[in-house]
C-alpha cells in the first residue's frame, strides 16, 4: 500500500498547464528523487504536495487521508526551500521553534525539543545566532532542523544541494542519507542533477514536460533508460532511433540485424563506443583531456558521435580521421526513441 | 584626474545651494530684529518664544498633526495590503491598481484640493477636515505603496510559504514573518508620509475653513499679515523635531536602508 | 448626489467626528481679515465669548477670497457674519448672499459716523472702520508730493504697486489718474501709465505685509498702502514717511455683513454690536489696528497720528463709490491683464 | 506567488477604489466642467482661455520653467548622485542626510529664505559685488530667475535621491567595462548609465516636473503677480474671479502636462537604451 499517492494530478499556472494527469505511488520510508530539467514540473508537483499550489484535477492521498484540498498548514508535510527561507528576524532557536509554538507548545518541552533538533544538525553553539549571519551550509541545517522538528509525514527538499559548494555538497549528501536512515522519514527531493539523484535516492522519478518519463531505482535509470530523453539525461551521448531494423542516421540507414526485440532506439555512452577500429569512419572535431580518459567528438556520416578512450593511448590531432564502431552489445536498448 | 576635484566641488556647491536657505531660516529664528535678515540682527529667543503664544499655530499644528498621523496610518492600512497583493499574487489588472494608486503623484495637488472642495465639500457637505483627511491619505498612498513594495521585493516570498507549511495561517504568516521583516520599510513610509503631509501646501490651499487650517497654510496666512521671524522660528522647531525623529528611527531601525 | 452624503456620513462616523459635542455649545462663526488676530483675540473675541457663553470660530483671509467662499457655500452657509470691503459687500448684496441688518438691535448704531451707517445704501452693511490709503516712502531717498511722483524714472524701479485685485489697487490707480488729470472711471489712463513702467516696478504686491520685508531689505523705497498696515513700518529702523500728496489720500471702508441663511442671527447681531461699542473700538484704535467708526471714541494724539482718525479725515478721503468699483471691476481686470499682466 | 484571485482583489481593491473615489471622481467632474458650454458639451472655455494672450504667456512660462527645472535638476542630480554613490558607505549616508535635510523644513519658510538671499542687499548681490561682477545690485526678486531657483531648491533633493538609489543598483563593473571597451564619458553616460538608471530618472523627473507645476508658494512669493504661473493663476481664477470653467481648463493643462512629462521621460529613457 502506498503512503503518498498522486492520482491523475493536474496542475497549471493560469492557463499554462504545468503538470498533466500525473500518477505516483511512494512508500513509507522511501527516499524519492524528482529529477528533470527546469520547467519539467518537478518543483510544481512538490509544491502541490505541500499545498502551495492549487490542484486543478486529481487527488493527493497521504497516509490514507485525502489531502487534496487540505490547507498547507494542516498537511503535516515538511519542505526545505531551495533558498532555505529562514526568518531573518529570528534566531536559530526561534526559527526551529516557530512551528512548535504555533502548535501551542511552550516552556521546557519546547526548549528540549528544539535544542534536540538543533543538536541533531550539529548547530548547538549557534542556537542564539541570527540566521543571516550564518554560512549557506549552516543555514541549510537550520532549515532542515526546522522542518524535521515538526515530525512531518513527508519531508520534501527543493534542490537541497544546489546552493552549496562541492565539498559541502558531499557532506550534506551524507548527512541527508544519515538522517533519513535514522528516522525512517519519507523524503522527496527535487533536483536537476542526475549524479545527486543517483547517489541519494531509493527511487528516481524522471519528469519531462509535466509528466513522468520513467520511474526506477538508480540502477534502472542509469543502466536501463527507457527513452532517449532519460538516456540523454543520464549520459548516453550517442543515440540512434531504429526503423525497419536499421538505425536512422544523418546519412544512409545502418542495418542492425541483431537489435533486441522491441527496441525503438539504441544508445551508447562515450565509453561504450569502440574507438580506433570498426565499421565507421569520422574526423576528430574536438578532443578534451579528463584525467584518466580522453573524450573525442567525431564528425561522422552518421552524425556526431562522442567516444571516450583511455588517456594513456596516443592522442589524435584535430581533423584526423579515425575508425570507430557502435557495437550492439554495449548499447542500451530504448523502448521509446524520444 | 580632474574628476577627483570636480566631484566634491559639485557636491559642495549643490549642498550649499540646498542647505543655504535652511541655515538662513535657522539663523533668523534667533534674530533680535523685526524682519528676516541675514546675517541676523542680534541674538534672542524672542521669536522662538513667540511661536508658542500664537494661538492659531497651536490649533493648526493640531490639525496638521492629526492629518499627518491619521493620513499616514490610513494610507498604510490601504497601501500595505495593496503592495502585498501586487508583489505576492498573480493579480490581473495589477497595472490598473498601480496606476490608480500612483495617481496622486501625477495629478497636481492644487487641482485635487479644488476638485474636492467643489465636489465633496460644497455639494455634499463633507466637512473640510474630512476632505483634508481623504486628500492627505490619497497623497501619502503612493509613497506608502512604493516604499512597502520595495521592502516586500527584498523579502523572499518563500518565507511566508515556509511559515504556512510550519502551521501558520496566511494571516499568521503575514503577521509573524512578513510584518517583522518589513517593519523598517513601514517606518520609512510612515516618516516619508508624515513629512509629505505635514509640509503639504497645494492640496490644503483650497481646503481651509473656519477653525480648520493646516499648519503650512496657517503659516502662509500669518506671513501675509506679519512678516516677522516667528515663521522662521516655527519652521526651525519643526525641522529639528523631524530631524530628531528621523535620527532616532535611523539609530534604532537603520531606517535609511529602506528609503 | 446621494452617495456623497452616504459616503461623508460613513466617513464621519468612522472618524468619530462628533458633531454632537460641538452642538452643545452655542457657536458663532465669523469671517474676518487675517491681520492682527492676536490683538482681536484679546480685545474682542475672548471678552465676547465670556459675555455670551458661546464659542467663536474664526475664519480669516482677504476680502475677495472669503467672498468667493461665501458664494461657493451659498446653499449651506458656513459663516454667520463677515467683515469685508464695501465693494465686496455690494457684490454680496447683489448676489443675494447677505441679509438686511436690523439696526434696531445694534445699541451702538447711533454712535457711528454718518458715512459708516449704511455705506452702500441698501441696509445690508454697517461700517466698523475706515482707512486712508497713501504712500509709505523713504524720506531720505525720495520726495513725494504727488501720486505721479512714484512713476518718475529715478523712483519707479524702487516702487511696489498694489495689484489690481487688492483693495488698494483701484483707489491707488484712481489717485494716479487724478494726478495725471484723467479721472475717468475706466482707469485706462493710469493703467497705461503703470504699463509703461511695468518692467521697472519691483512688484505688483498682493499682500502688504511683504512690503515690510522688502522695505527693510531696501528692495523698495515706496509703496501705496492702507493706513492699517502702517504700524509694522513704523517699527523699522528706517526714515519712513506717510505721504500727503497734493491730490489727496484715498482709502476705503470695511463693513460688517450678515450671511443670508446664517443660523445664529441674534448672536451675530450681539457680536456686531459689541464690536461697535465705544469700549472695543477704543481699544482696537489704541492698539493701532483699526480706525474707529464710532464717533464717541477719543484717542491720544500719538495714536491719532498713526491711524486714520476723525470724521473730517474720513470725509476728505477720495473714495471710489462701491457701485463704480463693482461695475468696473471686470473691465479694470481685463485692461490690467492686457496691459500690465504680460 | 499566491493564486487566490479573490484574496488578491480583497487586498488590492480598497486602495484602488479609495484613490478612484477621492481622486478620479472629483478630478473628473472638475475637468468635465471645462467642457460644458452654453449648449451642452463644448470647448468654448478652452477657446476663451487661450484667446487671452496673458493666459498663453502664463501657460508657456509654466511649461518652460517646469522643463528647465527638471532638466537642470537631472543634470545636477546625475553629477551629485554620482559623486555621492562613489563615496565610502558612512560618508554616503551623511551626504544623503544633508540632501534630505532641506525637505524637513517647511516650504513656506524655505521660500521666504530666498527673499533674503536674492534681495538687493542679499547674499547673492553682495557676493557679486565683492567679486566685482556688478556695481549696482541686480534685481532677482519677482523674476523668473527667482522662481526657477526656488523651485530647483525645493525639488532637487527628490531627483538626487531617486538617482542615488538608481545608481546604487548599477552593476559594479558596468562603467569600468565600458571604459575598457573604449567608451568616453559621454558614451558611458548615454549607453550605460542612462539606460540602467532610467527608472530613477523617470521617477525623479516626474516628481520634479509635477512638483514644479503644483508648487503654489514659490511662484506666489518669489514671482508674485509679475511672474504668474498656471498654479497661481488657478488660485486667482477661483478665489478672485470665481471663474470655474477657466479653473477647469487650467486643471486640465496641469494634469496633461504632468502626464505628458511622465510619458515623455519614459520615452526618452527607453529610446536611448536601445530597448
Amino acid at each position: 500500500m502506498s503512503f503518498l499517492r498522486l492520482d491523475g494530478l493536474t496542475l497549471a499556472y493560469g492557463k499554462t498547464p504545468a503538470v498533466e494527469g500525473l500518477n505516483l505511488d511512494i512508500h513509507r520510508g522511501e527516499l524519492i528523487a524528482l529529477l528533470g530539467p527546469s520547467g519539467c514540473g518537478k518543483t510544481t508537483t512538490m509544491r502541490a504536495i505541500a499545498g502551495l499550489m492549487p490542484v486543478r484535477a486529481g487527488q493527493i492521498t497521504l497516509d490514507g487521508r485525502d489531502i487534496t484540498r487540505v490547507a498547507a498548514n494542516r498537511r503535516e508535510v515538511g519542505l526545505v526551500f531551495q533558498s532555505y527561507a529562514l526568518f531573518p528576524h529570528l534566531t536559530v532557536f526561534e526559527n526551529v521553534a516557530f512551528g512548535l509554538r504555533l502548535k501551542g507548545m511552550s516552556g521546557k518541552a519546547l526548549e528540549d525539543k528544539v535544542m534536540a533538533a538543533i543538536a541533531s544538525v550539529g548547530l548547538t553553539p549557534f542556537a542564539q545566532r541570527k540566521t543571516p549571519d550564518m554560512s549557506g551550509g549552516q543555514q541549510q541545517r537550520v532549515a532542515l532542523a526546522r522542518s524535521m522538528v515538526m515530525e512531518p509525514k513527508v519531508l520534501m527538499l527543493d534542490e537541497p544541494l544546489s546552493n552549496l559548494d562541492a565539498r559541502l555538497r558531499l557532506e550534506m549528501r551524507t548527512e541527508l542519507q544519515r538522517v533519513q536512515k535514522k528516522t525512517g522519514l519519507t523524503m522527496i527531493f527535487v533536483t536537476h542533477d542526475q549524479i545527486e539523484a543517483l547517489a541519494l535516492a531509493d527511487r528516481i522519478v524522471v519528469m519531462r514536460n509535466g509528466a513522468i518519463e520513467q520511474i526506477g531505482t538508480p540502477e534502472d535509470i542509469y543502466n536501463r533508460p527507457e527513452s532517449a530523453f532519460v538516456a540523454d539525461f543520464v549520459g548516453f551521448e550517442t543515440i540512434f532511433a531504429l526503423k525497419d531494423g536499421a538505425m536512422v542516421t544523418k546519412g544512409e540507414p545502418v542495418p542492425v540485424p541483431d537489435a533486441p526485440a522491441g527496441a525503438a532506439a539504441l544508445a551508447w555512452r562515450p565509453r561504450a563506443v569502440t574507438f580506433g577500429e570498426g565499421r565507421f569512419e569520422g574526423t576528430v572535431l574536438s578532443s578534451s583531456f579528463a584525467g584518466s580518459a580522453r573524450e573525442y567528438l567525431l564528425d561522422t556520416p552518421l552524425g556526431p558521435v562522442k567516444a571516450e578512450v583511455d588517456a594513456a593511448l596516443p592522442a589524435h590531432d584535430l581533423g584526423a580521421t579515425v575508425r570507430f564502431d557502435l557495437p550492439v552489445a554495449t548499447a542500451a536498448a530504448l523502448r521509446r526513441a524520444e | 584626474m580632474t574628476r577627483n576635484i570636480l566631484a566634491p566641488l559639485t557636491l559642495g556647491l549643490v549642498l550649499l545651494f540646498l542647505i543655504g536657505p535652511f541655515i538662513i531660516i535657522v539663523a533668523a529664528s534667533f534674530s533680535a530684529g523685526e524682519t528676516l535678515a541675514f546675517p541676523p540682527q542680534g541674538f534672542s529667543f524672542k521669536w522662538i518664544a513667540k511661536v508658542f503664544t500664537v494661538e492659531s499655530f497651536r490649533q493648526s499644528f493640531g490639525t496638521s498633526l492629526f492629518l499627518a498621523i491619521g493620513g499616514t496610518l490610513a494610507a498604510l492600512i490601504l497601501g500595505i495590503p495593496a503592495a502585498y497583493a501586487m508583489s505576492r499574487y498573480r493579480l490581473p489588472g495589477a497595472e490598473t491598481v498601480r496606476f490608480m494608486v500612483s495617481l496622486p503623484i501625477v495629478v497636481p495637488g492644487i487641482v485635487v484640493g479644488l476638485a474636492l472642495l467643489r465636489y465633496f465639500v460644497i455639494p455634499a457637505g463633507v466637512p473640510i477636515l474630512l476632505a483634508l483627511f481623504l486628500a492627505h491619505t490619497a497623497l501619502i498612498l503612493p509613497y506608502a505603496v512604493r516604499v512597502v513594495s520595495a521592502s516586500l521585493a527584498n523579502l523572499r516570498s518563500d518565507m511566508e510559504e515556509a511559515a504556512v507549511i510550519l502551521g501558520a495561517s496566511r494571516i499568521g504568516a503575514f503577521v509573524r514573518v512578513v510584518l517583522p521583516n518589513i517593519r523598517g520599510g513601514i517606518l520609512a513610509a510612515f516618516i516619508l508620509g508624515f513629512v509629505t503631509s505635514f509640509n503639504q501646501v497645494p492640496v490644503s490651499l483650497f481646503l481651509s475653513g473656519p477653525g480648520v487650517r493646516t499648519l503650512p497654510i496657517d503659516m502662509l496666512g500669518y506671513m501675509e499679515i506679519v512678516f516677522d521671524p516667528s515663521i522662521a522660528a516655527l519652521s526651525s522647531l519643526l525641522a529639528f523635531l523631524s530631524i530628531g525623529i528621523v535620527l532616532l528611527a535611523e539609530r534604532f531601525l537603520g531606517f535609511s536602508r529602506y528609503v | 448626489m446621494k452617495w456623497h452624503t452616504v459616503l461623508s456620513s460613513a466617513m464621519a462616523l468612522t472618524l468619530g467626528v462628533g458633531g454632537a459635542a460641538q452642538a452643545q455649545e452655542k457657536t458663532l462663526t465669523i469671517s474676518v481679515y487675517a491681520f492682527a488676530q492676536d490683538e482681536y483675540n484679546q480685545i474682542l473675541y475672548k471678552p465676547f465669548e465670556e459675555k455670551c457663553g458661546c464659542k467663536l470660530v474664526v475664519e480669516t483671509g482677504n476680502s475677495v477670497e472669503r467672498l468667493a467662499k461665501m458664494e461657493a457655500n451659498k446653499a449651506a452657509p458656513v459663516v454667520d457674519m463677515a467683515v469685508i470691503s464695501t465693494t465686496d459687500a455690494l457684490q454680496a448684496s447683489r448676489a443675494g448672499l447677505i441679509d438686511t441688518i436690523d439696526t434696531s438691535k445694534l445699541s451702538n448704531y447711533g454712535k457711528l459716523y454718518d458715512i459708516a451707517k449704511d455705506p452702500n445704501g441698501d441696509g445690508k452693511s454697517v461700517g466698523y472702520t475706515f482707512y486712508a490709503t497713501s504712500i509709505v516712502y523713504r524720506t531720505d531717498k525720495m520726495k513725494i508730493t504727488s501720486w505721479a511722483d512714484l512713476l518718475k524714472p529715478e523712483y519707479a524701479s524702487h516702487v511696489a504697486w498694489p495689484n489690481i485685485t487688492t483693495n488698494q489697487g483701484p483707489p491707488a490707480l484712481f489717485m494716479l489718474g487724478t494726478a495725471l488729470g484723467q479721472t475717468a472711471p475706466d482707469l485706462k489712463a493710469p493703467i497705461a501709465a503703470i504699463a509703461d513702467k511695468k518692467d521697472d516696478i519691483v512688484t505688483f504686491y498682493v499682500k502688504s505685509s511683504q512690503l515690510v520685508q522688502l522695505m527693510q531689505q531696501e528692495e523698495i523705497w515706496a509703496a501705496p498702502i492702507g493706513r492699517f498696515s502702517w504700524a509694522p513700518f513704523a517699527k523699522l529702523d528706517l526714515p519712513l514717511g506717510w505721504a500727503t500728496p497734493k491730490e489727496g489720500q484715498t482709502g476705503g471702508m470695511n463693513v460688517m455683513v450678515l450671511t443670508k441663511g446664517g443660523k445664529n442671527r441674534d448672536l451675530a447681531l450681539q457680536f456686531m454690536d459689541y464690536w461697535l461699542s465705544t469700549e472695543v473700538q477704543t481699544k482696537i484704535a489704541e492698539a493701532m489696528i483699526d480706525s474707529p467708526a464710532n464717533a464717541e471714541v477719543k484717542v491720544s494724539d500719538a495714536v491719532a497720528n498713526n491711524i486714520t482718525y476723525g470724521e473730517d479725515t474720513a470725509k476728505n478721503l477720495k473714495l471710489i463709490p462701491a457701485a463704480v468699483a463693482l461695475d468696473n471691476r471686470d473691465a479694470w481686470l481685463a485692461e490690467w491683464n492686457a496691459k500690465v499682466g504680460q | 506567488m499566491f493564486h487566490n484571485r479573490a484574496e488578491a482583489y480583497a487586498l488590492a481593491l480598497p486602495a484602488a477604489v479609495f484613490a478612484a473615489i477621492v481622486f478620479l471622481v472629483p478630478v473628473g467632474l472638475l475637468l468635465s466642467e471645462g467642457l460644458h458650454g452654453p449648449g451642452g458639451w463644448s470647448l468654448s472655455a478652452y477657446v476663451q482661455f487661450f484667446s487671452e494672450p496673458l493666459n498663453q504667456k502664463i501657460f508657456l512660462r509654466t511649461l518652460k520653467l517646469g522643463l528647465m527645472v527638471t532638466a537642470t535638476a537631472a543634470v545636477i542630480g546625475y553629477a551629485t548622485a554620482y559623486a555621492i554613490v562613489s563615496m565610502p558607505a558612512g560618508t554616503k549616508g551623511r551626504m544623503i542626510g544633508l540632501v534630505v535635510l532641506p525637505m524637513m523644513i517647511s516650504p513656506v519658510a524655505r521660500t521666504y529664505a530666498w527673499i533674503v538671499i536674492l534681495g538687493r542687499t542679499g547674499i547673492v548681490n553682495e557676493a557679486l559685488k565683492f567679486v566685482g561682477l556688478t556695481d549696482a545690485p541686480i534685481r532677482f526678486l519677482f523674476t523668473e530667475t527667482a522662481v526657477f531657483l526656488g523651485l530647483l531648491q525645493l525639488f532637487l533633493p527628490l531627483m538626487i535621491i531617486s538617482l542615488v538609489s538608481a545608481l546604487e543598483n548599477l552593476p559594479k563593473d558596468a562603467v569600468p567595462a565600458a571604459r575598457i571597451l573604449g567608451a568616453n564619458w559621454l558614451q558611458v553616460f548615454v549607453k550605460i548609465i542612462l539606460p540602467l538608471t532610467r527608472e530613477g530618472l523617470i521617477v525623479g523627473g516626474t516628481l520634479v516636473f509635477t512638483g514644479s507645476l503644483t508648487a503654489y508658494i514659490t511662484p506666489a512669493i518669489l514671482g508674485g503677480s509679475k511672474v504668474l504661473m498656471l498654479e497661481t493663476l488657478l488660485y486667482q481664477q477661483v478665489t478672485v474671479a470665481s471663474n470655474f470653467p477657466a479653473a477647469s481648463v487650467i486643471a486640465f493643462l496641469l494634469i496633461a502636462m504632468s502626464f505628458s512629462a511622465n510619458i515623455l521621460l519614459r520615452r526618452i529613457a527607453t529610446a536611448r537604451s536601445g530597448k
